[in-house]
């Protein structure tokens, strides 16, 4: 199981690797100078929020509202920063908020007994809705250059913003494989009723993801304020979609209890690489869209022929282990 | 009884005025909402500014139809498509209300007067001028466009006459447009690939509320200051780049003052008055303004009651002047 | 200390159910019931399908909320009871139908939530070599065999540290030897002071283990007795009152077709799980094939029915079947009833109608829309044959009882009218009276000419049912038993290897 | 008649729930102001939504198979364009028309066979697709010569009139809505097809088991949105009279709320057109009505998004609730009768 965990992030890894490979032959500082870096960089916000969508996901949930979460935290972060509180304590409020967000579809769904996506539905027009009116609709300047510096801070080649994103993700990686609580998710989206039945706090369990994501989303934010500088009301409209495609991609199966964080980062990566990709292969933005469309297709094509030639080969692996005797040629699979 | 108050639309006391943007959420659009109902007191209308977030034409139709059902008595509208609103605008003027357009025009059958910004000329070539400010025109360089969207009237017609005038008047090459929907982070990371993937470029045109800063930004974490970026935007949002020098200059008219301007237009027809192409009429801070010919905006159709008031001025933003400003 | 906590649970029951009412939509399926365990008994819990006993156990271990009534464990009563809260309480319930986590592996799924208990690798797999063959740990649960899951459930189940073990049907998918070790588990946890709930249709087990048995008829408790004062017919009187029983067995009646065409022929059929396989059906024929679990009869059904791929000539009817797909199958007149029932064999948010028709699409259906009176036929065929539960023929079959579901299951079969069905582990849950009337239609069948592949691995249904009997072992056949030696010893020894080559 | 009534009697209960809130909210709304229930305003307003229901019909049938398409709103944008463009090169406005559908179609069938080969989630398949179909919208614009920012227009007038005219008194968009839920209703419950993508939905393995031709049911299914959301992105094209690469961009939310507002379950297996039907005028009233009480579009984006939660919640409380008082009387009534006498040998309680 392990080994076909990884196998499945590796087929990710290597998409990856492929479409970096198929660029640079393009364009070859597309993999020099400051541009790996840069594109690390433009990725930490999807990575951030995918490993929040797939928490859920992997709950056999689904939250569509952590781009308004990232809106809303963001710009009551930005305002606090504008208003002179010292960061420290904004970026704890950002957080919590994040957090106390999240908890509110988490709560929705288990005792109000919302689906998730009705729930997160309704918390995407809201939450996006309160933001405005916080705002009366104006985006949010003048945070102060001390915040804004940290976007640019870098240590040994890489900005601090990814460094600390990367930090967070494993953490929240390890969370997920090694801990008890990280076990729990994956049987509540594998089976919420043999979870409920073997004593697993399912409803707490569910509020925790939810909660995580919305925390991520915070966190998110936070990294939007110091890479962009000022945030308005249509921050991260949209970016929802993209997030739970991350993880998909990344191998995270929305009917729950399957993929892991990690996958849904390199998921993210590999979203962000492609949308990077356009300019260095002289693609106007006119076709930008086709062109994503088309690699993403290409991609998940690829990844699904990958993933049955594995699947075929554990089936017969299985088998022949089972009669010593070979088992002459079942690759082909009956429909 | 709601037939009764329709016809009585005359004196517009208390009129109920809808001053819609393309969506809502943009400072842009916020400043002209502001500005439009600051005024409507002073002409004793109720101006509201009402809008979607998000730009569709669908979602226009829905609200237009909708204002039109429930007696406002006119309609100010920044159309996201040039002949997506005609119907519904048409349905509300058989039922008397004033349509004007402001910022972005639908075709003219469709409306009584534009409030215009300036014309695709005077704002293309505006866009240009700024760059040689910094860049002699004879130069050989590389330039790019960052804008919204393929699919937004205004921007594009600005970028097509740029182009037009880069393409006969100078010697620089065009190298892309990227497109960046309204995402400030997405407008953040396309100008981050766009300057990387073209080393050698000399210069951004960002015809975009959004686009603008997002360059802007994408500039100071590169710290690539070479590179000269211009366009248009509100005031706040690009005063910390002015004032760092990511940028020399950028361009937009008063916002707040077309938003009140178009009220007063409203007004003088609520009134009761009609203009003319060729006609003057007094507006409060705007002086004496003269109704334009379609024609001035490129369109071939002439009817009474229909033409383009184009606001005096436009303004460059630079170090010396951009503290005067607040929108 | 042992010695004191057992004597001191002796006078203190494990549980007590007192009064219990439960209903679904104000249709009561638990009418007050009274129930109790005490310390180091196993208490048999016997009933029809859909009597409430399934209900009665999820009420005691807080998976269902009951309506009114106390229930007492270890002296407290225990309001708000949720299976947490039963956790706490050291109660467990191994429930009918598996619940693993398909996408954890098999050392997960036994480990997880096990409380403050610390359990390593290695007592898990002696649990489950204490038990059964040996199961890969870190095979993912989803791709075990329904009786393998069922294996993991009970390992879970004895690795708690519980005083109160309730077990529903756990041996509906093992064979005997499994069964045997189970009891050996069950007696020795029982030996510890631990009060068990046993809840089975088997009634030679409960004879075998239980001390005490009770009764449930519609809801409602019947009899309850000490297991050496009744006899089995108190048993199944108490259950069915009014149900002729099956006479004699319908082996008796079918062999007069041999001779003619076979049905079903399949030659040198190598696939996964199993190899070089042979075996002809004959109209009226019921062909049994016995193994134990893990022999690859269910792959060989899949095989034949066309879901895995597979070498060799399958002919059916006389003509080359090449193109296997299920579609092909019902078409042809060959049907498979899984022995998944949860996973294959049922749409569990679809009614009962739309289960028993969806293999018949094509024949309910008149100028592209179904026709209702059709459509309700084919149920109502099925529903009377099957004595399935009365009520609406518009409930949902997730609602339904584990036994009900499996006759659905069987309906669905059977709508097409086939010449040939492939029945794997047809009786699992299916109660006496239910068993009584699958044997009486399979015998009735086979008379009109039906030709029975029986995959069992409950030797006494075998012999009881078959008029010829295959036996495989380790994915080949290495057995043939005509209908004259057909004894439970000697399908048990077949299938377990203690000779080598029956005949 | 009779029949009719037990219909109605036979209505589900969230089916009945929807009715009672469209029913409360068209009287809340009315009393607040008269013109909002002026029968012509109302009957001509429906325009403004009930083409959102036209692609959830057939997007209720994908998430009943237990998969989903976020490409529709690319879809009806690649017809719209795809049908001005085709105008514009001199063919008869309902050639055009039948070529934007065919374009759709194709849409469908790639999003279907795309999912079939590889196996992949259909949410990824189809916003991989919803981006591509979106990209070659703007790219026939391109082709068609068009700035694709201005769109296609100089639309016949007889064009115009299918989605903007009045057929019987009625809007068309409402009766093509109409036509349309009464065949999505039969195809759903009255055909092979319907029931097969129903219980696919419910358990995919089981359809395999009994034989279900699957593959078929699934890319159908896709296409039939595909198709759908063609007419829709036509219909919009007569509507605002100029076909536009992207005038589908808005479709995605709106229609997706509807659909699970309808009661459809995103795993599949349950749900019914009539609760699509219902939601779709449940939504479209609640948002004119809270416009005409003068909320900002942002309050009435939270006041929707506070109801559609809200609504969900009641859904299972309220069945909750009336289960449990259902059982609590039949527990009373029970306790009348006499319980069944314990038979035979005594219960042998300590
Ligand atoms: N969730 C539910 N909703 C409605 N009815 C239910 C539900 N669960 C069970 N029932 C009904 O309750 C009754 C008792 O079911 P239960 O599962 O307890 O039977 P059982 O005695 O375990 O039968 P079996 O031997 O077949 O497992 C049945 O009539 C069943 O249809
Ligand atoms: N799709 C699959 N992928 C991997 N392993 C499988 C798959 N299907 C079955 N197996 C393995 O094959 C083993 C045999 O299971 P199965 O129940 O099919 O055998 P069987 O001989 O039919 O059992 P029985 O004799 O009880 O019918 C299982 O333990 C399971 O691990
Ligand atoms: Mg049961
Ligand atoms: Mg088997």
């Amino acid at each position: 199981m392990r080994q076909l965990l990884k196998h499945r992030e590796a087929v990710t890894v290597l998409g990856v690797v492929l479409l970096v490979a198929v660029v640079a032959i393009v364009h070859p500082s597309f993999v020099t100078g400051g541009n790996p870096a840069r594109i690390a960089n433009s990725a930490v916000i999807l990575a951030l929020l995918a490993a929040g969508s797939a928490i859920v996901i992997m709950t056999r949930n689904i939250d569509v509202s952590v781009g308004s979460t990232l809106a809303l935290s963001g710009i009551v972060g930005a305002l606090m920063l504008r208003d002179g509180v010292p960061i420290p304590l904004a970026v704890l409020t950002v957080l919590v908020l994040g957090a106390v967000l999240g908890a509110v579809n988490g709560l929705g769904v288990t005792y109000g007994h919302v689906p998730s996506i009705v729930m997160t539905l309704g918390t995407l027009a809201a939450y996006r809705g309160i933001s405005f009116l916080i705002t009366g609709g104006y985006s949010v300047e003048n945070i102060p250059s001390a915040y804004r510096g940290i976007g640019t801070l870098e240590l040994l080649g890489l900005p601090v913003l990814v460094w600390g994103a990367l930090l967070v993700l494993v953490a929240v990686a390890v969370l997920m494989s090694r801990t008890r609580v990280g076990r729990h998710v994956y049987a509540v989206g594998d089976n919420l009723g043999g979870a409920h039945l073997i004593g697993v706090r399912t409803n707490a369990v569910v509020i925790f993801a939810f909660a995580a994501s919305g925390l991520l989303a915070a966190a998110a934010a936070l990294v939007f304020l110091a890479q962009i500088g000022s945030i308005s009301n249509q921050a991260g409209q949209g970016i929802e979609m993209r997030a739970i495609a991350a993880a998909v991609i990344g191998g995270v199966a929305l009917t729950g209890g399957v993929g892991t964080i990690a996958g849904a980062v390199v998921g993210a990566v590999f979203i962000t690489t492609a949308t990077s990709s356009l300019s260095f292969l002289g693609i106007p933005g006119f076709w930008a869209d086709t062109v994503i469309g088309a690699i993403l297709l290409v991609a998940l094509f690829a990844d699904a022929r990958v993933r049955a030639a594995l699947d075929r080969r554990r089936l017969v692996d299985r088998y022949r282990a089972r009669h010593t005797a070979p088992a002459p040629s079942l690759e082909s699979e009956v429909r | 009884d709601g037939e009764g108050d329709e016809g009585a639309t005359g004196s517009g006391d208390g009129a109920k005025v809808a001053f819609i943007p393309k969506l809502t959420g943009v400072g842009f659009f916020e400043g002209g909402g502001a500005g439009a109902e600051a005024a409507g007191p002073d002409y004793g209308l109720d101006v509201q500014y009402l809008g979607s977030p998000e730009a569709s034409v669908a979602k226009q139709v829905e609200l237009i139809n909708s204002y039109t059902q429930q007696g406002y008595e006119a309609l100010i509208v920044s159309s996201v498509s040039p002949d997506g609103l005609c119907q519904s605008l048409e349905t509300a003027m058989e039922q008397d209300a004033v349509v004007l357009t402001w910022d972005s025009d639908t075709n003219p059958e469709c409306r009584q007067f534009y409030i215009s910004q300036g014309t695709p000329d005077q704002l293309g070539s505006l866009l240009v001028e700024m760059v040689t400010e910094n860049l002699p025109a004879d130069e050989e360089a590389q330039v790019a466009f960052h804008y919204s969207s393929p699919t937004v009237t205004d921007q594009n017609q600005w970028a097509e006459v740029a182009k037009g005038i880069i393409a006969d008047d100078t010697s620089w090459e065009i190298v892309d447009t990227i497109f960046s929907e309204n995402q400030t982070e997405l407008a953040v990371q396309q100008a981050e690939a766009l300057i990387n993937a073209n080393p050698d470029l000399k210069a951004i045109i960002a015809p975009d509320a959004n686009a603008l800063p997002g360059t802007a930004q994408a500039l100071e974490n590169l710290g690539r200051e070479d590179i000269i970026l211009v366009g248009f935007s509100t005031p706040n949002v690009m005063k910390g780049y002015i004032e760092n020098g990511t940028l020399d200059r950028f361009a937009l008219w008063d916002v707040e003052q077309q938003g009140a301007l178009s009220v007063a237009v409203a007004a003088h027809l609520l009134e009761g008055n009609e203009l003319n192409v060729g006609d003057t009429f007094e507006a409060e801070g705007f002086g004496t303004l003269e109704v334009q010919p379609n024609s001035v905006q490129g369109y071939d159709y002439e009817a009474d009651g229909n033409g383009i008031i184009v606001m005096p001025e436009r303004t460059v933003f630079t170090a010396e002047n951009i503290d005067d400003f607040d929108f | 200390m042992l010695q004191n906590s057992t004597s001191h649970h002796r006078r203190e029951p494990v549980a007590v159910v007192d009064g219990l009412w439960k209903s679904y939509g104000g249709v009561p399926v638990l009418k007050g019931v009274d129930i109790d365990v005490q310390p180091g008994e196993i208490h048999a819990l016997v009933g029809g399908n859909g009597a409430g006993k399934s209900t009665l156990m999820k009420a005691i271990t807080g998976v269902v909320a009951p309506d009114s009534g106390r229930i007492v464990i270890g002296g407290r009563e225990v309001k708000k009871l949720s299976p947490r809260a039963a956790h706490a309480n050291a109660v467990y319930m191994v429930p009918q139908e598996p619940q693993l986590f398909p996408n954890l592996s098999v050392l997960e799924n036994v480990t997880l939530s096990l409380g403050g208990q610390r359990v390593g690798r290695r007592r898990v797999q002696e649990v489950i070599d204490s038990l059964a063959h040996p199961i890969d740990l870190d095979a993912r649960a989803g791709e075990l065999s329904i009786s393998d899951q069922q294996l993991i459930e009970l390992v879970r189940g004895i690795l708690r540290e519980a005083r109160l073990l309730i077990v529903d049907e756990p041996t509906a998918a093992l064979t005997a030897r499994e069964v045997d070790q189970l009891f050996t588990q069950l007696r020795s946890l029982a030996a510890t002071g631990v009060g068990i709930f046993y809840v089975s249709h088997r009634m030679s087990e409960i004879f075998a283990l239980c001390d005490r048995v009770t009764v449930l008829r519609d809801g409602a408790m019947v009899l309850q007795s000490r297991t050496d004062e009744v006899s089995v017919d108190d048993l199944v009187r108490a259950m069915v009152p009014d149900t002729v029983r099956h006479e004699a067995a319908p082996r008796a009646r079918a062999t007069a077709h041999a001779g003619a065409r076979p049905a079903l022929e399949v030659r040198g059929l190598t696939g996964q799980g199993f190899l070089d396989v042979d075996l002809e059906v004959f109209p009226g024929e019921v062909l049994g094939i016995a193994g134990v679990v893990g022999t690859g009869r269910t792959e060989l059904a899949e095989t034949v029915y066309g879901l895995r791929p597979g070498t060799g000539t399958v002919i059916l009817d006389g003509e080359e079947y090449a193109d296997r797909t299920p579609r092909h199958s019902l078409d042809r007149g060959l049907s498979y009833v899984p022995e998944d029932r949860h996973a294959h064999g049922v749409f569990l948010l679809g009614t009962i109608v739309d289960n028993c028709s969806s293999t018949v699409m094509d024949r309910i259906t008149r100028a592209g829309l179904i026709r209702a009176e059709l459509d309700h036929q084919v149920t109502d065929r099925f529903a009377q044959g099957l004595a399935l539960q009365a009520g609406s023929r518009s409930r949902k079959v997730g609602n339904l009882s584990g036994g009900n579901q499996q006759k659905v299951s069987l309906a669905k079969a059977l709508a097409p009218e086939p010449k040939v069905i492939i029945l794997d582990e047809p009786s699992r849950g299916v109660d006496v009276a239910a068993r009584a009337d699958l044997y009486r239609l399979v015998g009735d069948l086979a008379e009109q000419g039906l030709a029975v592949v029986l995959i069992s691995s409950d030797f006494e249904e075998i012999v009881e049912l078959s008029t010829r009997v295959l036996v495989m072992r380790d994915g080949r056949v290495t057995g043939h038993l005509p209908a004259e030696q057909i004894t439970l010893a000697a399908v048990r020894d077949g299938a377990f290897g203690t000779i080598e080559e029956v005949a | 008649m009779n029949a009719v009534l037990s219909r109605v009697r036979a209505l589900p209960r969230w089916e009945s729930a929807l009715v009672l809130v469209l029913v409360a909210e068209l009287a809340f709304f009315g009393a607040m102001n008269p013109r909002f229930i002026d029968p012509d305003r109302l009957l001509f307003a429906m325009s403004d939504f009930v083409y959102l229901g036209i692609v959830a019909l057939p997007l209720a049938v994908v998430m009943m198979t237990g998969g989903i398409d976020i490409s529709f709103g690319s879809v009806a944008s690649l017809a719209a364009i795809v049908t001005g463009v085709t105008f514009q090169t001199g063919l008869n406005i309902w050639l055009a028309v039948l070529v934007g559908l065919l374009a759709a179609a194709l849409a469908g069938v790639v999003n279907g066979s795309a999912i079939l080969i590889t196996g992949a989630q259909p949410m990824v398949i189809t916003l991989g697709s919803q981006f591509l179909f979106a990209g070659l919208a703007l790219g026939a614009s391109g082709l068609g010569g068009v700035s694709s920012f201005e769109g296609i227009s100089g639309l016949p007038e007889s064009f115009l009139e299918l989605a903007g005219g009045e057929t019987l008194g009625l809007p068309n968009m409402l009766v093509i809505f109409a036509v349309l839920a009464v065949a999505a209703a039969v195809l759903l419950g009255r055909t092979a097809f319907g029931r097969q993508a129903r219980l696919i939905g419910a358990n995919p393995q089981a359809a395999r088991y009994a034989g279900f031709r699957s593959q078929q049911v699934l890319v159908s299914t896709y296409l039939l949105t595909a198709l759908a959301a063609g007419l829709v992105g036509v219909l919009l094209t007569s509507y605002v009279g100029s076909a536009r690469a992207d005038i589908g961009a808005g479709l995605l939310m709106p229609t997706l709320t509807l659909v699970v507002i309808g009661g459809v379950s995103m795993y599949g297996g349950e749900g019914s057109i009539g609760g699509v039907v219902i939601a779709t005028f449940v939504i479209g009233f609640l948002q004119q009505g809270l416009r005409f009480m003068g909320l900002s579009e942002n309050q009435v984006a939270v006041a929707t998004g506070a109801a559609l939660v809200l609504v969900a919640s009641l859904r299972w409380w309220t069945g909750h609730l009336s289960e449990s008082w259902k059982n609590r009387r039949a527990r009373r009534i029970g306790d009348g009768a006499a319980r069944p006498a314990t038979e035979g040998v005594p219960a042998s309680a300590p």
